[in-house]
C-alpha cells in the first residue's frame, strides 16, 4: 500500500476514533465508530488480511454498530449536553492514554521486527503451495497459490476447521450463552406490572 | 469415555436443562436443581475413573489439551465448586426468585454447568487461543449470572460493573496476547517458553506483551490495581454467584496465570526476573489493598470481597516464589494447595451469608449480632470459616499462608513478607470483629434462626474438612510433591 | 516506507484512545463503544504481526484465527452487554455511570 | 498412641462434649481430674529418666516434613503439671456460670498442654494460638467491665498478642529455613536441634534470629515495652481465664525461649547487643512495673501488674543462660503460675462477694474469713518470695546463677542487672504486704461482709497452696525432673 493511502486510512481510523471518545451525541459516536472501523478494515486489507477486513465490516461496522444505534434510538438517549464533565476522570484518562502511547512507541522503536516493511517479508505464494501440508490436498488452494493470488478466506477456513474445530464449538457454545443471556436479561415479565 | 466426554456432557446437560424448562414450564425448581447437582456429582465420580492420559482424548482436541496434574487438579476443583454452588443456589432459591423474571431460576442451574465445562477446558489449555475462547465462555456466562437477579438494583449494577471491567480486561488480554505473539511468533505456552529462552528474542517487546497480558489476567483474579470492581460486584451479585466468582472464577484465573508464568519464568527466560519483580510488587500491593480497606467495612459480604482480594495477593506472592533447593515446592503446588483449602472456607462463609439472607437478615456486621444465641450451630460453623480465612493455626487456612511465608522467606523477599504479615494481622482484626459480633450478648432479643437438614449436613461437612485439613493435610499431599502440580517444563 | 512499526503505533494509539474513553466517559453505551475500539486495536496488532511472522511464505493464520474468534466474542459480548444496559435503563431511566452508585464504592 | 496424646486430647474432647450439650461441670471436672492423674503417673514414670521421653510421632506431611510429634522432658513435665493443677483449680472454682466458661477453660488448658507436649514447631505454635482465641473472646464477652471498655481491652490484647504471634511466626520460619539444612524443610524440633549441633550458625546471625524470637515470644509474655496489654486484660478477664492465662498460657513464651530459641541459638543470647537489649527490657519489667504496681489502688490491678513484673526475673534467668539460672527460671515459672492463679482465684471470689476491690473500701476481712485469709497469705507471701515457698527457690537460683563466676573488680552488665533487680524484691514486699494489710487487717469497712467459702469451694485453692508449700520445701522434687534437660 502506498504510504499516502496508509496515512489516509490511519487518519480515518484514529480521527473517527477520537470523535467517539469526545462526541457528545451518542448517535454521532456510533456513526464515528462505524467510520473508524471502515478505516480499520482498509488497514487490514493493506496487510493482506482480506477475510478479516470483510468480517470487520460485516460484523463490526454492520451488525454491531446497527445494534448500538438501535439501542440508542430505542432508549432515546439524549446528548450529554449540559451535564458537567468529570474532570479528574478526564485528566487521568488522557494522561494514561498519553503515557501508554509513548510506552508503545518506545517498545516499537526498540524492536527490530517493527522496522520491517512488507517488501522485506514478501509473501511467497508459489513456493507456499508446496509447503502448506494438509491444505495442499485441496486443489482450490494450491491452484490459487500457484496462480499468484492469496486464497485468504480459504486458508482461514481451512485453519479454522482443520485445527480449531474444538474452539469453534466453544465459540458456538459462547454465542448460545450470549443468546440465553439476552433473553433472560431483556424479556418482559409475564404478569406485566 | 474420556475426560473430554465428561466436559462436553456437562455442557450438554446444561443445554438439556434449558430445553426441559422451555418445553415443560411447570417443572419444579428443585427437580431442575437436583438434576444439575446429580449430573455434576456423576461427572465428578466418573472423573476419577476415566483414563487420565492425553491419548484417551478425541483427536480434534488433543493438540489443545494437556492432562497434566495441574489440569486434573483444577478440573476436579471446578467440579467440586460447581456442585456446591448449585446446591447453594437451591438453598437460596426462595429468596433469589423474588428478584428474577417470573420467579424462574432455570438458567441459574444450567449456566454454572457450562461455566464448569469452560473452566475444565481452561485448565487444560496449551495455548493462548484456547485460553482466550474458554476464558470468554466463562466470562460471558458470568455477565449473565451476575445480573441474573435483575429486579434487584444491586444485582443489575453489579452486572454493569462486571460487564464494563470484564470487557476491558478482555481487550487488555487480547492486546497482551498480540504482543506476546509478536515477540515470540507463537501462541503455545511451550513455544513461548522456548522463544523466551532464546537471547535473540526482543526483550522489551516480550516484556511489554507479558506485562499487558498479566494486566488482563490481573483483572480476572482481582490483583491490585485492577481489584476495584471486586467489592461492588461481589456485594451486588446473588450470593451463590459471588461464591462461584470468588472461588471458581479466581481458581480458573490462577490456573491460566500459573501456565502463563511457567512459560514466562521458565529456566533461562530473558524476562524471568522482571516478571518476578512485577509479581512481587503486585502481590504485596494486592494483599495490602485487600486487607487494609477490609478493616473498615460494615457489610460482611463486602468484607469477604476484600478478603478475597487479599487471598489473591497471597496467591500471587506464591507464584512469585519459584522452587529452590531448600524450598522445593513449586509455586504451582503452593497455589493449588492454597486454593484447595480456600474452597471449603469461602463456600462455608458464603453459605452462612446465604442462609442468613434466606432467613430475612441483612449482610451487615450488625446483623450478625447475637447469632450465637439464634443458632449456635451456624455461629460455630461461621466461626470456623472465618478463623480459617483469617489463617488461624489448626485450620486449613493457616497452612496455605505458612507455605507462602516460607517461600518468601526462603527467597529473601523481606519486603513482600512484611506486607504479607501486615495483611495477615489486619485479617485477624476484621475476622475477629465479625466473630465477636456473633457472640456478643447485648441486645439479642431476637427470634431463633433455622435452616434445613441438608444445609446443616453440607455446612458441617465443609467445617469438618477445614478442621481436618488444618491438622491433617495429607490428603492434599499429592498436590505438594515436587513433581506434582504446575512444574515448569524444563 | 510503511513498516510494521507504523501499524503497531496506530494500533497502540487506537488502544490508548479507547482506554481514555473508558476512563473518562460517563455514558455507559459510549464506554462500551470505546471497549470495542480497544478490542479492534488489539486485532490490528494481531493482524499486523501475523503478516510479518510468515509461516511457509504465507501470513500466520493461527493469529488470524484468533482475530476471527475475537470478533465473534466481541459480538456476543455486545449483545449481552447491551441487554444488561437496556435492563439498567429500564430500571433507572439513565445510562450515566454516575447512576450506578447504589453499591458503596 | 502415647499417653501424652491422651493428655492433650482429653480436655479438647471434653470441651467438644460440653459444647454439644454434655453436663458442663461434671464432664470438665472429670476430664481435668483424670488428666491430673495421668500427668502424675507420667511424672512418676519419668522419674530418674533424662532427655525426651514418651516420644511418639505421626507423620502428617512429607514435604515439607511435618508430623504430629509428642514428647516430654523435665521442663515440659513441670509446665504440664502446672497446667493441670491450675486447670483443676480454675474449673473447680467456676460457679453458676454458662457452659462457655467451662469450654473456654478447657480449650485454654488443652491448648497449653498441646503447646508444651508437642515437639513439632508447627504444632507448638498452633496449639498456643488455639489457646489464645478463647481468651480474647472471654474477655470481650464476659469481662468484668462495661461492654465498650472490655471490648477495648480485648482488642488491645488481641492486637499485641496477634502481632507478637506473627513476629514469632516470622522468627520460627526463619529458624526452619536456616536449620533445615540442604534437605527438605522440617518442622521437627529434634531434627532442627541436631542440625543446630552439627552446623551452628555464626554468632551474628544467631543474634538476629534470637532477637526476632525474643520480640515474638516476649510480647506474649508481656516483656517491657510490649506489656501494656497484660495488666488491663488480667484485671478485666473472667476469673478462670485470668488464672489460666496469667498462670499457664503466658509461660508459653518463656517455654519457647528455653526449648526452642536457646538450644538452637546457644550464642544468640550472649551476643552483646542482644543481651543488653534484653537486660534493659527486663529491668523495665522489674523496676518500672514494680513502681506501677506499688501505685495500684485495687487488688486486681496490683495482681495484674505484679504478674507482668515477675516475668522480669524469669527473663533474667534466660539472659544469664547458665544451667542454674535456667533451672531457677523454670522453677519460678512453675511457682509464679501456681501463686498467681491462687491469687486471681481468690481475687475473683472477693469481687463476687464484695463487689469492690479498692483498697480504701476494704479492710478487716481476716476476722470474718480466716481460712480465706490464710490461703491469700500463701499466695501473697509466695509472690514476695518468702523462703519455704517455691518462688524463693526459683529467685535464689536465678540470682545465684548470675554469679557463678566473678572476675575480680569487674561486674558484668548481667551482674549489675541482678543487683538492680534485687530491689524489685523489696518492691514486691511493699505492694503485697500493703494489699494484704489493707484488705485483711484494720477495722472492718462498713457494709462489707464476707465469709469463708464452703470447704468444697476451698479445695481448689488448698491444692494450689499445698503445691506451693510442698515444692517450696522440697525444690529437689522439681530439680530432679530437670537433671539433664538443659
Amino acid at each position: 500500500m502506498p504510504p499516502l493511502l496508509f496515512y489516509l486510512f490511519a487518519l480515518i481510523t484514529l480521527g473517527f476514533g477520537f470523535m467517539v471518545v469526545t462526541g457528545r451525541n451518542p448517535v454521532t459516536c456510533a456513526l464515528s465508530l462505524a467510520a473508524s472501523f471502515v478505516g480499520l478494515a482498509a488497514l487490514f486489507l493493506s496487510l493482506d488480511a482480506y477475510f478479516i477486513a470483510v468480517i470487520q465490516i460485516l460484523v463490526y461496522a454492520g451488525a454491531v454498530m446497527v445494534l448500538f444505534l438501535f439501542i440508542i434510538m430505542l432508549l432515546d438517549i439524549k446528548t450529554e449536553e449540559g451535564k458537567k464533565l468529570n474532570m479528574p476522570a478526564i485528566v487521568s484518562g488522557v494522561l494514561l492514554a498519553v503515557l501508554l502511547t509513548l510506552q508503545i512507541a518506545a517498545v516499537v522503536g526498540s524492536t527490530e521486527l517493527a522496522k520491517k516493511t512488507s517488501q522485506d517479508t514478501p509473501l511467497a505464494l508459489a513456493e507456499a503451495a508446496t509447503k502448506i501440508g494438509k491444505a495442499a490436498a485441496l486443489p482450490t488452494i494450491t491452484n490459487d497459490l500457484k496462480s499468484g493470488t492469496l486464497p485468504d478466506a480459504k486458508l482461514i477456513g481451512f485453519t479454522l476447521f482443520d485445527q480449531y474445530g474444538f474452539h469453534l464449538q466453544v465459540i458456538g457454545l459462547l454465542l448460545l450463552v450470549g443468546t440465553i443471556g439476552v433473553v433472560v436479561l431483556s424479556k418482559r415479565e409475564r404478569s406485566a406490572p | 469415555m474420556s475426560v473430554f466426554t465428561i466436559e462436553a456432557g456437562l455442557a450438554l446437560l446444561g443445554l438439556a436443562l434449558l430445553l426441559l424448562e422451555a418445553f415443560k414450564p411447570d417443572i419444579s425448581r428443585s427437580t431442575l436443581g437436583l438434576t444439575a447437582i446429580a449430573g455434576t456429582t456423576l461427572a465428578l465420580v466418573l472423573f476419577f475413573f476415566v483414563p487420565h492420559d492425553s491419548a484417551s482424548l478425541p483427536g480434534f482436541v488433543q493438540p489443545w489439551h494437556q492432562l497434566d496434574s495441574l489440569a486434573l487438579f483444577y478440573k476436579g476443583f471446578a467440579l467440586a465448586i460447581t456442585i456446591l454452588v448449585l446446591w447453594l443456589t437451591l438453598e437460596c432459591a426462595p429468596y433469589l426468585t423474588r428478584f428474577t423474571v417470573d420467579g424462574k431460576l432455570a438458567e441459574m442451574f444450567s449456566l454454572p454447568l457450562i461455566v464448569c465445562a469452560g473452566m475444565m477446558w481452561m485448565a487444560s489449555a496449551r495455548d493462548l487461543v484456547t485460553v482466550f475462547v474458554t476464558l470468554e465462555l466463562v466470562t460471558v456466562s458470568f455477565y449473565v449470572l451476575v445480573a441474573f437477579a435483575r429486579k434487584s438494583a444491586f444485582s443489575l449494577e453489579a452486572g454493569v460493573k462486571y460487564l464494563i471491567l470484564g470487557a476491558l480486561s478482555t481487550g487488555v488480554l487480547v492486546y497482551g496476547i498480540a504482543w506476546i505473539y509478536g515477540a515470540t511468533g507463537t501462541m503455545s505456552f511451550d513455544g513461548i517458553a522456548k522463544a523466551l529462552a532464546n537471547p535473540a528474542t526482543s526483550k522489551t517487546t516480550a516484556l511489554f506483551g507479558a506485562a499487558v497480558l498479566l494486566c488482563g489476567l490481573g483483572f480476572k483474579v482481582a490483583a491490585a490495581p485492577f481489584h476495584m470492581w471486586v467489592p461492588d460486584v461481589y456485594q451486588g451479585a446473588p450470593t451463590p454467584v459471588t461464591a462461584f466468582l470468588s472461588v471458581g472464577s479466581k481458581a480458573a484465573g490462577f490456573v491460566v496465570l500459573t501456565r502463563a508464568l511457567n512459560a514466562f519464568m521458565a529456566e533461562g527466560s530473558i524476562i524471568g526476573s522482571e516478571i518476578q519483580a512485577l509479581l512481587l510488587v503486585t502481590g504485596s500491593l494486592t494483599v495490602l489493598l485487600g486487607s487494609l480497606p477490609a478493616m473498615f467495612q460494615t457489610s460482611v459480604k463486602r468484607l469477604l470481597a476484600y478478603s478475597s482480594i487479599s487471598h489473591a495477593g497471597y496467591l500471587l506472592l506464591a507464584l512469585a516464589c519459584r522452587e529452590s533447593a531448600r524450598f522445593d515446592l513449586s509455586s504451582g503446588s503452593v497455589v493449588a494447595f492454597y486454593l484447595a483449602t480456600y474452597l471449603p472456607m469461602t463456600v462455608l462463609g458464603f453459605l452462612g451469608l446465604g442462609l442468613m439472607r434466606a432467613n430475612g437478615l441483612g449482610e451487615d456486621i450488625k446483623d450478625f449480632a447475637g447469632l450465637a444465641k439464634r443458632n449456635p450451630l451456624l455461629a460455630m460453623l461461621m466461626t470456623i470459616s472465618f478463623a480459617s480465612l483469617a489463617g488461624l493455626p489448626l485450620t486449613a487456612g493457616f497452612l496455605g499462608k505458612l507455605f507462602v511465608f516460607l517461600g518468601l522467606a526462603d527467597h529473601g523477599y523481606w519486603g513482600a513478607l512484611i506486607c504479607a504479615i501486615i495483611a495477615a494481622a489486619a485479617g485477624f482484626y476484621y475476622y475477629f470483629k465479625t466473630i465477636l459480633a456473633m457472640y456478643t450478648t447485648e441486645g439479642t432479643d431476637v427470634p431463633a434462626l433455622t435452616f434445613s437438614g441438608p444445609a446443616k449436613a453440607v455446612a458441617c461437612a465443609l467445617a469438618l474438612i477445614i478442621l481436618i485439613l488444618g491438622v491433617y493435610p495429607k490428603p492434599l499431599q499429592q498436590v505438594l510433591t515436587p513433581s506434582g502440580v504446575g512444574m515448569v517444563a524444563k | 516506507m510503511i513498516t510494521l512499526g507504523h501499524y503497531l503505533v496506530v494500533s497502540g494509539m487506537l488502544f490508548s484512545l479507547g482506554l481514555a474513553g473508558v476512563i473518562a466517559r460517563r455514558n455507559i453505551i459510549i464506554v462500551y463503544m470505546c471497549l470495542e475500539m480497544m478490542l479492534s486495536a488489539a486485532n490490528l496488532a494481531l493482524v499486523g504481526f501475523s503478516r510479518f511472522h510468515l509461516a511457509n511464505g504465507l501470513p500466520d493464520y493461527t493469529a488470524q484465527s484468533l482475530v476471527f474468534f475475537t470478533i465473534t466474542v466481541a459480538a456476543a459480548e455486545v449483545a449481552v452487554g447491551l441487554a444488561i444496559i437496556v435492563a439498567l435503563f429500564r430500571s433507572k431511566q439513565s445510562v450515566d455511570v454516575e447512576s450506578v452508585t447504589k453499591l458503596q464504592g | 498412641m502415647s499417653v501424652l496424646e491422651l493428655i492433650i486430647a482429653l480436655p479438647l474432647l471434653a470441651a467438644l462434649a460440653v459444647g454439644l450439650g454434655a453436663p458442663a461441670r461434671a464432664v470438665s471436672l472429670g476430664a481435668t481430674i483424670i488428666n491430673l492423674i495421668l500427668v502424675l503417673y507420667t511424672t512418676v514414670q519419668y522419674w530418674g529418666k533424662t532427655g525426651l521421653a514418651f516420644t511418639y510421632s505421626r507423620p502428617i506431611l512429607e514435604n515439607p516434613s511435618l508430623s504430629f510429634a509428642v514428647g516430654a522432658d523435665g521442663i515440659s513435665l513441670i509446665l504440664v503439671l502446672l497446667t493441670t493443677l491450675v486447670m483443676l483449680a480454675a474449673i473447680w472454682q467456676i460457679h453458676d456460670r454458662p457452659a462457655i466458661f467451662y469450654i473456654s477453660s478447657l480449650l485454654i488448658g488443652g491448648g497449653a498442654l498441646g503447646a508444651f507436649l508437642t515437639t513439632d514447631i508447627f504444632f507448638i505454635y498452633a496449639f498456643h494460638e488455639l489457646a489464645l482465641i478463647p481468651t480474647f473472646l472471654m474477655i470481650a464477652l464476659h469481662g468484668r467491665a462495661e461492654p465498650a471498655h472490655r471490648k477495648a481491652v480485648a482488642w488491645k490484647a488481641t492486637i499485641y498478642l496477634g502481632a507478637g504471634s506473627l513476629v514469632l511466626l516470622a522468627g520460627l520460619v526463619w529458624l526452619v529455613l536456616e536449620f533445615s539444612g540442604g534437605s527438605k524443610l522440617t518442622f521437627d524440633l529434634e531434627a532442627l536441634r541436631s542440625q543446630a549441633r552439627l552446623n551452628p550458625l555464626p554468632a551474628a546471625k544467631q543474634a538476629q534470629i534470637f532477637f526476632v524470637l525474643l520480640l515474638g515470644f516476649g510480647s506474649l509474655v508481656s516483656l517491657f515495652p510490649f506489656h501494656s496489654w497484660a495488666a488491663p486484660a488480667y484485671a478485666t478477664a473472667p476469673t478462670p481465664v485470668a488464672m489460666l492465662h496469667s498462670g499457664v498460657l503466658k509461660k508459653f513464651g518463656l517455654y519457647g525461649l528455653i526449648r526452642i530459641a536457646l538450644p538452637l541459638l546457644p550464642q544468640g543470647v550472649h551476643v552483646e547487643w542482644v543481651q543488653n537489649a534484653l537486660l534493659l527490657m527486663l529491668l523495665g519489667n522489674i523496676l518500672i512495673m514494680g513502681l506501677v504496681t506499688i501505685h495500684a489502688n485495687r487488688l486486681d490491678d496490683t495482681l495484674a501488674n505484679s504478674s507482668v513484673m515477675h516475668m522480669g526475673y524469669i527473663f533474667l534467668g534466660i539472659a544469664a543462660g547458665t544451667e542454674i539460672a535456667l533451672k531457677g527460671a523454670v522453677i519460678l515459672m512453675f511457682a509464679h503460675g501456681i501463686s498467681i492463679a491462687l491469687l486471681f482465684g481468690l481475687c475473683g471470689r472477693m469481687r463476687n462477694q464484695l463487689g469492690t476491690l479498692e483498697y480504701n473500701k476494704l479492710g478487716g476481712l481476716a476476722s470474718h474469713a480466716p481460712a480465706f485469709t490464710v490461703l491469700f497469705a500463701f499466695g501473697a507471701f509466695a509472690s514476695i518470695g518468702l523462703p519455704g515457698l517455691t518462688n524463693f527457690a526459683g529467685e535464689v537460683m536465678i540470682f545465684l546463677g548470675n554469679f557463678t563466676e566473678i572476675k575480680a573488680g569487674a561486674l558484668t552488665n548481667l551482674q549489675w542487672t541482678v543487683i538492680l533487680a534485687l530491689w524489685g524484691v523489696v518492691m514486691s514486699a511493699v505492694y503485697m504486704l500493703r494489699a494484704y494489710r489493707s484488705i485483711f487487717h484494720g477495722s472492718p469497712a462498713t457494709g462489707l461482709f464476707m465469709i469463708d467459702p464452703a470447704f468444697s469451694q476451698r479445695v481448689p485453692f488448698i491444692i494450689l497452696a499445698a503445691t506451693l508449700l510442698v515444692t517450696g520445701c522440697c525444690p529437689w522434687l522439681l530439680l530432679n525432673l530437670m537433671k539433664s534437660a538443659l
